[in-house]
């Protein structure tokens, strides 16, 4: 039972850990919160439908295209809607509502174009879950439990140990100076925003896959946006472990106690890790001086 | 190397810089200075591409200079900005290492590193330390280092001695020396008129966005109207 | 006509909310995904008292508005006291609104999920046209105080301002705590305006509303989040013949003004009270 | 008589790396210290100390003989501390007249509901206010730009307005941190006479940090010299000129200094 | 000449693909009353607008079609919450309004029991609903034990798990979980883990949910291993179902408002899948029919669109023929049309097949 109920909690977690990695990227980055991520992931969710249901291509090279596509659709997001703003440097809020307004966009043009159905992918695995010591752990859970670590490790390494990484942290603080040493900030965004549209798409498809199609499923992020900050909205590592942390959290509240309360005690648990740790589990601050 | 004609830059409607007119030739420093507001970072800045100039020629090497800073750098052109722009959320290696963002060759860097701490041996001690819990004087030093790590052909100082302890400041004016005769050309803007005249082959005072006298610059500290209005003897 | 009287209660009674939000957002700087939450403990609070104990609507719009206070001084307590980052307070409100919704769909008193049917309605043009001047009126007379200039050097330079002996904590725990109050009574005009209320009204949705008007109205201005306010209720009514597109205009709208305004509509300038203006002449 | 204000046995270290230890000294009533070091030194973190923006690692520090270091920066400020920064931190967005109202609110006496209901009390005190604001932008000649963003003006005139914004809390203490810093010869002359007449005329105290030595031997009755975290000399600034320890840490080596520079640093 | 009705439905959010199946069914059914001769001599125009299932929105729909469009009916809301948000505005404007599926019991009346005056509906209400599935598990299924997994923030569901709750147990049943979840949720393998390691085996989930949340949790229900069958309300009855749950679920029963396979439904269904290409999304399109023909019927009786009239003639109407049944009736008392039966679906090789069907009074 326990160990049943441990599993579920790592499995929820880890489709958790792989939506909040995108707005994790984002805001390591730039410092704001994209809630344009949760429509990508759902734009995700369809192209990848399109493929591999409709066309009928392979899964795998269906993720490939899906997570190409939603990479260029967030680069053009980026290009068109925040990159004004950040040259202006406008609070960070300002952002945020911009990405609001693109992803209430972005979920009633698909209303208006696509419609309101739910669609479901065709089945991928054989089987979906798989019995380990008499508990059953969805096969999705597996994978995205792989994906989002071995992206979160690549990720952490391109951004800490590579040129490009060096910069792009330093052209958060100022991209001016940043230009001055001969990189060209616009461009080092582009590639952020490329990857987390490649994240974007990848969760997508994942998440059609485990739940279904339809135009609302973006807001399930929002779960993902609060595994970001329990775990450091700037960190990495923290978006995966703030997943899980979640996921194990909720599965054990709602077994243990009462599934009716269980959003209290998560969000009161968030409330709480704030409380300890104001910048979640793993965040870093820069200490300013004076 | 270096030709400006005819500039003006606005910033809203505050016309920064009218009409500035300059000339900086291989291997010379050139000095501007002038009081607060004249427009002399505004001058470093519209060169460097990060202040956008309403009009005017700059031609650097013969050729017209490309607007966007990041294309300017890779002509060798190098601004050490006003205020201590380093990047806070960078360690002071990574600082540095930003300023060899162009250069290819890790050895030559690592070695022009060296060169760095060997000057400022505060910096030694705080590689690891990010560049925002610096003491103003550091991040200072950081700032000049962190410019020189391009290899510059061409670089512009913008008030390089802005807190800095004395006898730092000393080192860090035989350093441009130094720098320069190694071939390197150098604009410099200071506030400390008196080095900044003695270093300089040519100097020009800029006075509300103009340029106001231009001459050779160990006779300019001579000159009666500078002395009363910039070093204050 | 009244189908115009419809539009503009419905979006005075979110001016209200907003001009509370303003305070919070516009002037101290800090924002917030959990501001639903005052509206519902408003609604909930002012309804239950005129639904169940018949007490007159002005009591219980007061009672509404304190209580929602009351609760946003315990909140407040702790997550403002922890000095979260902006974004990080705001989410832990989020946290806050989502458990009172949780909280309000479990309770006896509120009847859960099938909230409260046939309040009694009061909520008329001339109580929206009251009660909104008179948060206008508090509210501008705290902005050009010495407790709203306050606000906006928390905003600007919080360190700076700490310097300059304001208070943080204290400026901001009662920035909050106005903007709480304001989200109560708006959430007591809701109430008796629908005449039904149920936890499943007060969602991110409606906080990020708020938000939304207060900054596309311009931080660090009354007028123009109110102004912003009328504009995002008749936006959606003018582009109706757009049928389904509706709301793709209404984002695009919104991406929009924050493209080619940045600072919002009426960013840090105010219409009308024009003395005020001369005197204070941005106060920003 | 009671020292105004007493450091003793300070310490700070920011993880490890000790940034100030064993500081003691004392300040009196209506002096002029001056707090020089090389780069690095620890000088602004003494004011950071004092102001209360960081917490001090061990030691005490007495403000008129009551311990200060437990206090919050705003709660430190209201017993009459008042600093500007070595890196400018005005209210940007505000006008010139609004910063320098800022540190006037904390004198405004009426409380929330005088300022909901707009009472003649508010009314008075506001208009106190502004009028105080501006008769002391005049007196430090920056009346001119009342209306002007703060970011818009240029650098010296930034130095000022912060130290204006400093001297309307009424400070006893007034902690300046570099402000000749960007201000060539001429402008450091204004700037020192303008310091000595703020001094008299608001009878205050005053520390210093400077690296323009004329701003230190024109104004500082004492000059405290820190290197690496520790006081290394006190006294009379003539002495801690001769002062060969100061001299290697700090002035540097005169012979190798050119003429120009000494020239400088005699005017 | 034109006499409007309008359509107060949600056209985008989450709850559109009912009101666009409810518009569409609206469209055909119109222009068939038209084909016929239309009304009094003149035909009869819908007029729709979206209301995103949001109440501040649905008020100001309400208030538009009454003041701008002068309708002399409006068809819609869907949704409880959302439907007694906007009655008051039909109220005030003296227009019936006749709600599709709101099924919360005080959607019509007042906590007194009096109705409103122009508020009606054509669907039944929960407590029916909640009494039917309780004693089809009980007597048909033979269901003992049963568990409830249900959406805390869903008056639907809510209401609709306590009715069926006090049912079963009265009928000798026992609840062994009752278990919430919050709108929007995805994920309910907690839960679903919970109910599985019960002691005691249950013999039906009742899942009172939309058909999203319907076929989620049956699909994980039953990679978790869960064995019982699974039944569900009105909500759940559409195609969507299967589409999301797949195979999961086969042997899915749940109570209806009109079945897809009822015969009585064929030919407009037929229909239906011509003109739109899709099946529609049930049981909204079908009330919002019922509603339409209602209100067609009370204006012949009445003669005139003036709504109190109308409201009047509505209030009396007997056994009148609509899309579900030969005999509608409306309850004066509660404006609930009478003995509204219902029946039991289930599905069956991907399909929704009938299974039987309770009259109104049982
Ligand atoms: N970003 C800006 N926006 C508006 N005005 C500006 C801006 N930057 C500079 N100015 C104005 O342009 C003029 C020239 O400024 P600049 O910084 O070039 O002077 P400077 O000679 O470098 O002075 P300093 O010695 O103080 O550094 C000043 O009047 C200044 O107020
Ligand atoms: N927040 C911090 N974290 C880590 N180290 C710090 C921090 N603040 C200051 N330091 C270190 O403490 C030392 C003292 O800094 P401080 O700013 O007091 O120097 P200073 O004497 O004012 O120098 P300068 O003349 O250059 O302004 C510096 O070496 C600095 O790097
Ligand atoms: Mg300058
Ligand atoms: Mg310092």
């Amino acid at each position: 039972m326990f160990l049943q109920t441990l599993v579920t909690g790592l499995g929820i977690g880890s489709i958790y850990a792989l939506m909040a990695m995108g707005y994790c990227l984002v805001f390591s980055i730039l410092n704001f919160s994209n809630f344009a991520h949760g429509a990508m992931i759902m734009i995700g969710a369809y192209v990848g439908y399109l493929f591999c249901s409709i066309i009928g291509i392979p899964f795998f090279l269906s993720i490939i295209i899906t997570a190409v596509i939603t990479g260029i659709l967030s680069v053009i997001n980026e290009r068109l809607a925040y990159r004004s703003l950040r040259e202006r440097n406008a609070p960070s809020l300002y952002l945020i509502i911009t990405a609001m307004g693109i992803s209430i966009m972005l979920e009633n043009l698909v209303y208006s174009t696509i419609g309101s159905n739910f669609y479901a992918y065709p089945r991928v695995f054989s089987k979906n879950y798989l019995e380990i010591f008499s508990s059953t752990i969805g096969l999705i859970d597996i994978y995205s439990f792989f994906v989002s670590i071995i992206c979160i490790i690549l990720l952490h390494l391109f951004l800490n140990n590579s040129k490009i990484g060096m910069a792009i942290r330093a052209g958060v603080a100022d991209p001016i100076a940043t230009s001055l040493m001969g990189a060209n900030f616009n461009v080092l965004i582009r590639n952020v925003f490329f990857l987390s549209g490649i994240f974007a798409g990848i969760s997508g498809v994942f998440m059609g896959l485990r739940y279904m199609v339809y135009p609302q499923m973006g807001w399930i992020t929002n779960k993902a946006y609060i595994a970001a900050v329990i775990g450091g909205l700037g960190s990495l590592p923290g978006a995966i472990i703030g997943g899980f942390i979640l996921g194990i959290i909720e599965t054990i509240v709602s077994v243990y106690i009462s599934s009716v309360v269980r959003d209290v005690f998560s969000f009161s648990m968030l409330i709480l890790i704030l409380l300890l740790k104001p910048l979640g589990l793993f965040g870093i601050k820069y200490e300013e001086k004076m | 190397m270096l030709t400006i004609k005819d500039m003006n830059v606005f910033y809203g409607h505050i016309h920064a810089l009218q009409g500035v007119s300059i000339q900086v030739n291989q291997s010379e420093i050139v000095s501007i200075i002038g009081s607060n507001g004249a427009g002399k970072s505004t001058l470093l800045n519209s060169i460097a591409g990060i202040v956008k100039r309403a009009s005017g020629e700059i031609t650097f090497e013969n050729n017209p200079l490309p607007t966007r800073s990041y294309d300017i750098v890779k002509l060798g052109i190098s601004l050490v900005p006003e205020r201590r722009r380093i990047f806070p959320n960078l360690t002071v290696n990574e600082n540095l290492k930003m300023g060899a963002y162009l250069r290819n060759n890790q050895k030559e860097v690592e070695i022009d590193l060296e060169e760095m701490y060997r000057l400022f041996p505060i910096l030694k001690k705080r590689t690891k330390q990010f560049g925002g819990t610096l003491s103003g004087g550091e991040q200072q030093m950081l700032t000049i280092a962190r410019g020189l790590m391009s290899r510059p052909k061409f670089l512009m100082l913008d008030e390089p001695s802005l807190g800095l302890a004395p006898n730092l400041t000393e080192e860090v004016f035989l350093k441009i020396e130094e720098i320069n005769q190694t071939g390197i050309t150098i604009l410099l803007v200071e506030q400390n008129a008196f080095k900044a005249l003695e270093i300089a082959n040519r100097a020009y005072v800029l006075e509300n966005g103009k340029i106001a006298f231009s001459g050779i610059g160990a006779k300019m500290l001579d000159n009666p109207k500078i002395k009363d209005a910039y070093l204050g003897v | 006509m009244e189908y115009i009287s419809t539009i503009f209660i419905v979006a005075s009674i979110n001016v209200v909310a907003v001009i509370g939000m303003t305070i919070f957002t516009g002037f101290t700087g800090l924002f917030s995904f959990g501001h639903a939450a005052f509206i519902a403990i408003g609604a909930y609070g002012a309804a239950i008292l005129t639904y169940f104990y018949h007490f007159p609507f002005i009591l219980a719009l007061i009672f509404g508005s304190l209580l929602a206070g009351l609760i946003s001084l315990l909140v407040g307590y702790p997550t403002i006291k922890g000095n979260l980052g902006s974004d990080y307070l705001a989410v832990a409100l989020l946290g806050f609104g989502e458990a009172v919704r949780v909280i309000l769909e479990n309770l006896k008193i509120t009847q859960g999920a099938r909230g409260l049917p046939g309040i009694r309605i009061c909520c008329t043009v001339p109580v929206v046209i009251i009660a909104i001047i008179i948060s206008v009126l508090i509210a501008r007379n705290l902005i050009y105080s010495k407790y709203g200039r306050r606000m906006v050097e928390v905003r600007e330079d919080a360190v700076a301002a700490e310097m300059l002996g304001v208070p943080l904590f204290k400026t901001k725990y009662f920035s909050f705590f106005i903007s709480a109050i304001f989200c109560g009574l708006s959430g007591g005009l809701f109430a008796h305006y629908y005449g039904f209320i149920q936890p499943a009204m007060f969602t991110l949705e409606q906080s990020t509303q708020i938000l939304t008007s207060v900054v596309c109205g311009g931080i660090g201005s009354i007028t123009g989040p109110i102004v912003a306010t009328y504009i995002f209720v008749f936006i959606p009514e003018v582009f109706r013949f757009a049928k389904l597109w509706r709301l793709v205009f209404y984002g695009a709208a919104l991406v929009l003004t924050m493209i080619f305004r940045p600072s919002g509509l009426m960013g840090y300038k105010e219409i009308g009270f024009h003395s005020l203006v001369a005197k204070i002449k941005r106060v920003e | 008589m009671l020292p105004l204000l007493e450091l003793q046995q300070v310490e700070k270290t920011f993880g490890g790396i000790c940034a100030l230890s064993d500081i003691s000294f004392t300040v009196n009533k209506n002096e002029i210290i001056g707090l020089i070091g090389p780069n690095g030194a620890g000088k602004t973190t003494i004011f950071n100390l004092v102001t209360g923006a960081y917490n001090i690692s061990s030691g005490l520090i007495l403000l008129n003989g009551k311990p200060i270091n437990k206090k919050r920066p705003d709660q430190i400020v209201n017993l009459g501390v008042a600093r500007t920064f070595q890196n400018i931190r005005l209210f940007k967005k505000l006008t010139v007249l609004n910063n320098v109202k800022a540190s006037l609110y904390h004198k405004a006496k009426y409380n929330i509901f005088d300022a909901l209901l707009k009472t003649g009390n508010y009314k008075k005190l506001e208009k106190d206010i502004d009028e105080e604001a501006r008769i002391l932008l005049k007196q430090m000649e920056l009346d001119e730009y009342v209306e002007i963003q703060a970011d818009n003006l240029a650098y010296g005139l930034q130095r000022k307005l912060e130290i204006t914004r400093a001297l309307g809390l009424s400070p006893e203490l007034l902690l300046l941190d570099e402000p000749a810093a960007g201000m060539n010869p001429k402008e450091v002359i204004n700037i020192i006479d303008l310091i000595k007449k703020v001094h008299s005329e608001y009878r205050l105290t005053i520390i210093i940090i400077e690296h323009h030595m004329k701003v230190i031997t024109s104004l500082c009755s004492n000059v405290i010299v820190l290197n690496f975290g520790k006081k290394i000399a006190e006294g009379p600034a003539e002495e801690i000129h001769k002062n060969s320890k100061v001299i290697e840490a700090y002035l540097g080596n005169s012979t190798q200094k050119k003429k120009t520079e000494i020239a400088y640093a005699n005017n | 000449d034109i006499i409007k009705i309008g359509a107060n439905v949600s056209l985008t959010g989450p709850s559109s693909m009912w009101g666009i199946s409810e518009l569409n069914a609206l469209r055909m059914a119109a222009d068939k009353i038209n084909e016929e001769g239309g009304v009094l001599g003149k035909k009869i125009e819908i007029v729709e607008y979206d209301n995103r299932a949001n109440p501040p929105e649905a008020v100001i729909v309400n208030q538009r079609l009454i003041d701008r469009d002068n309708v002399a009916a409006i068809i819609g809301v869907a949704q409880s919450g959302t439907f007694i948000a906007a009655r008051t505005v039909a109220e005030d404007g003296k227009t019936p309004q006749i709600g599709t599926t709101p099924t919360n019991p005080f959607a019509t009346i007042r906590e007194d029991g009096t109705p409103f005056k122009y508020a009606f509906r054509v669907c039944f209400i929960d407590p029916f609903q909640g009494k039917i599935a309780a004693n089809f598990a009980f007597n048909e299924l033979g269901a003992k034990n049963a568990s409830i997994v249900y959406d805390v923030g869903s008056d639907y569901s809510s209401w609709l798990a306590d009715y069926f709750i006090d049912n079963f147990t009265a009928l000798g049943g026992k609840i062994i979980n009752k278990e919430a979840f919050r709108s929007g949720e995805l994920d309910f393998r907690a839960i679903l883990g919970k109910i599985k390691a019960s002691s005691v085996n249950i013999d039906i989930l009742y899942i009172p949910t939309m058909q999203k949340e319907a076929g989620l949790i049956a699909k994980q229900a039953r990679e978790l291993g869960i064995k019982a069958p699974f039944m569900g309300g009105d909500g759940v009855g559409s195609p969507d179902l299967m589409t999301i749950g797949g195979d999961a679920t086969e042997g899915f029963y749940f109570t209806n408002l009109a079945d897809l396979a009822d015969p009585m439904l064929s030919e407009w269904l037929e229909e239906y899948r011509a003109r739109y290409g899709t099946d529609p999304v049930l049981p909204n399109p079908v009330m919002a029919v019922d509603a339409l023909l209602l209100v067609v019927d009370a204006i012949k009786r009445a003669g005139t669109t003036d709504g109190e009239a109308l409201a009047k003639a509505i209030e009396d109407t007997r056994n009148i023929k609509v899309l579900t049944t030969d005999n509608f009736s409306i309850d004066p008392a509660t404006h609930n049309p009478f003995d509204k039966p219902a029946v039991i679906n289930v599905v069956k090789d991907g399909k929704f097949e009938y299974v039987m069907s309770y009259s109104g009074e049982s």
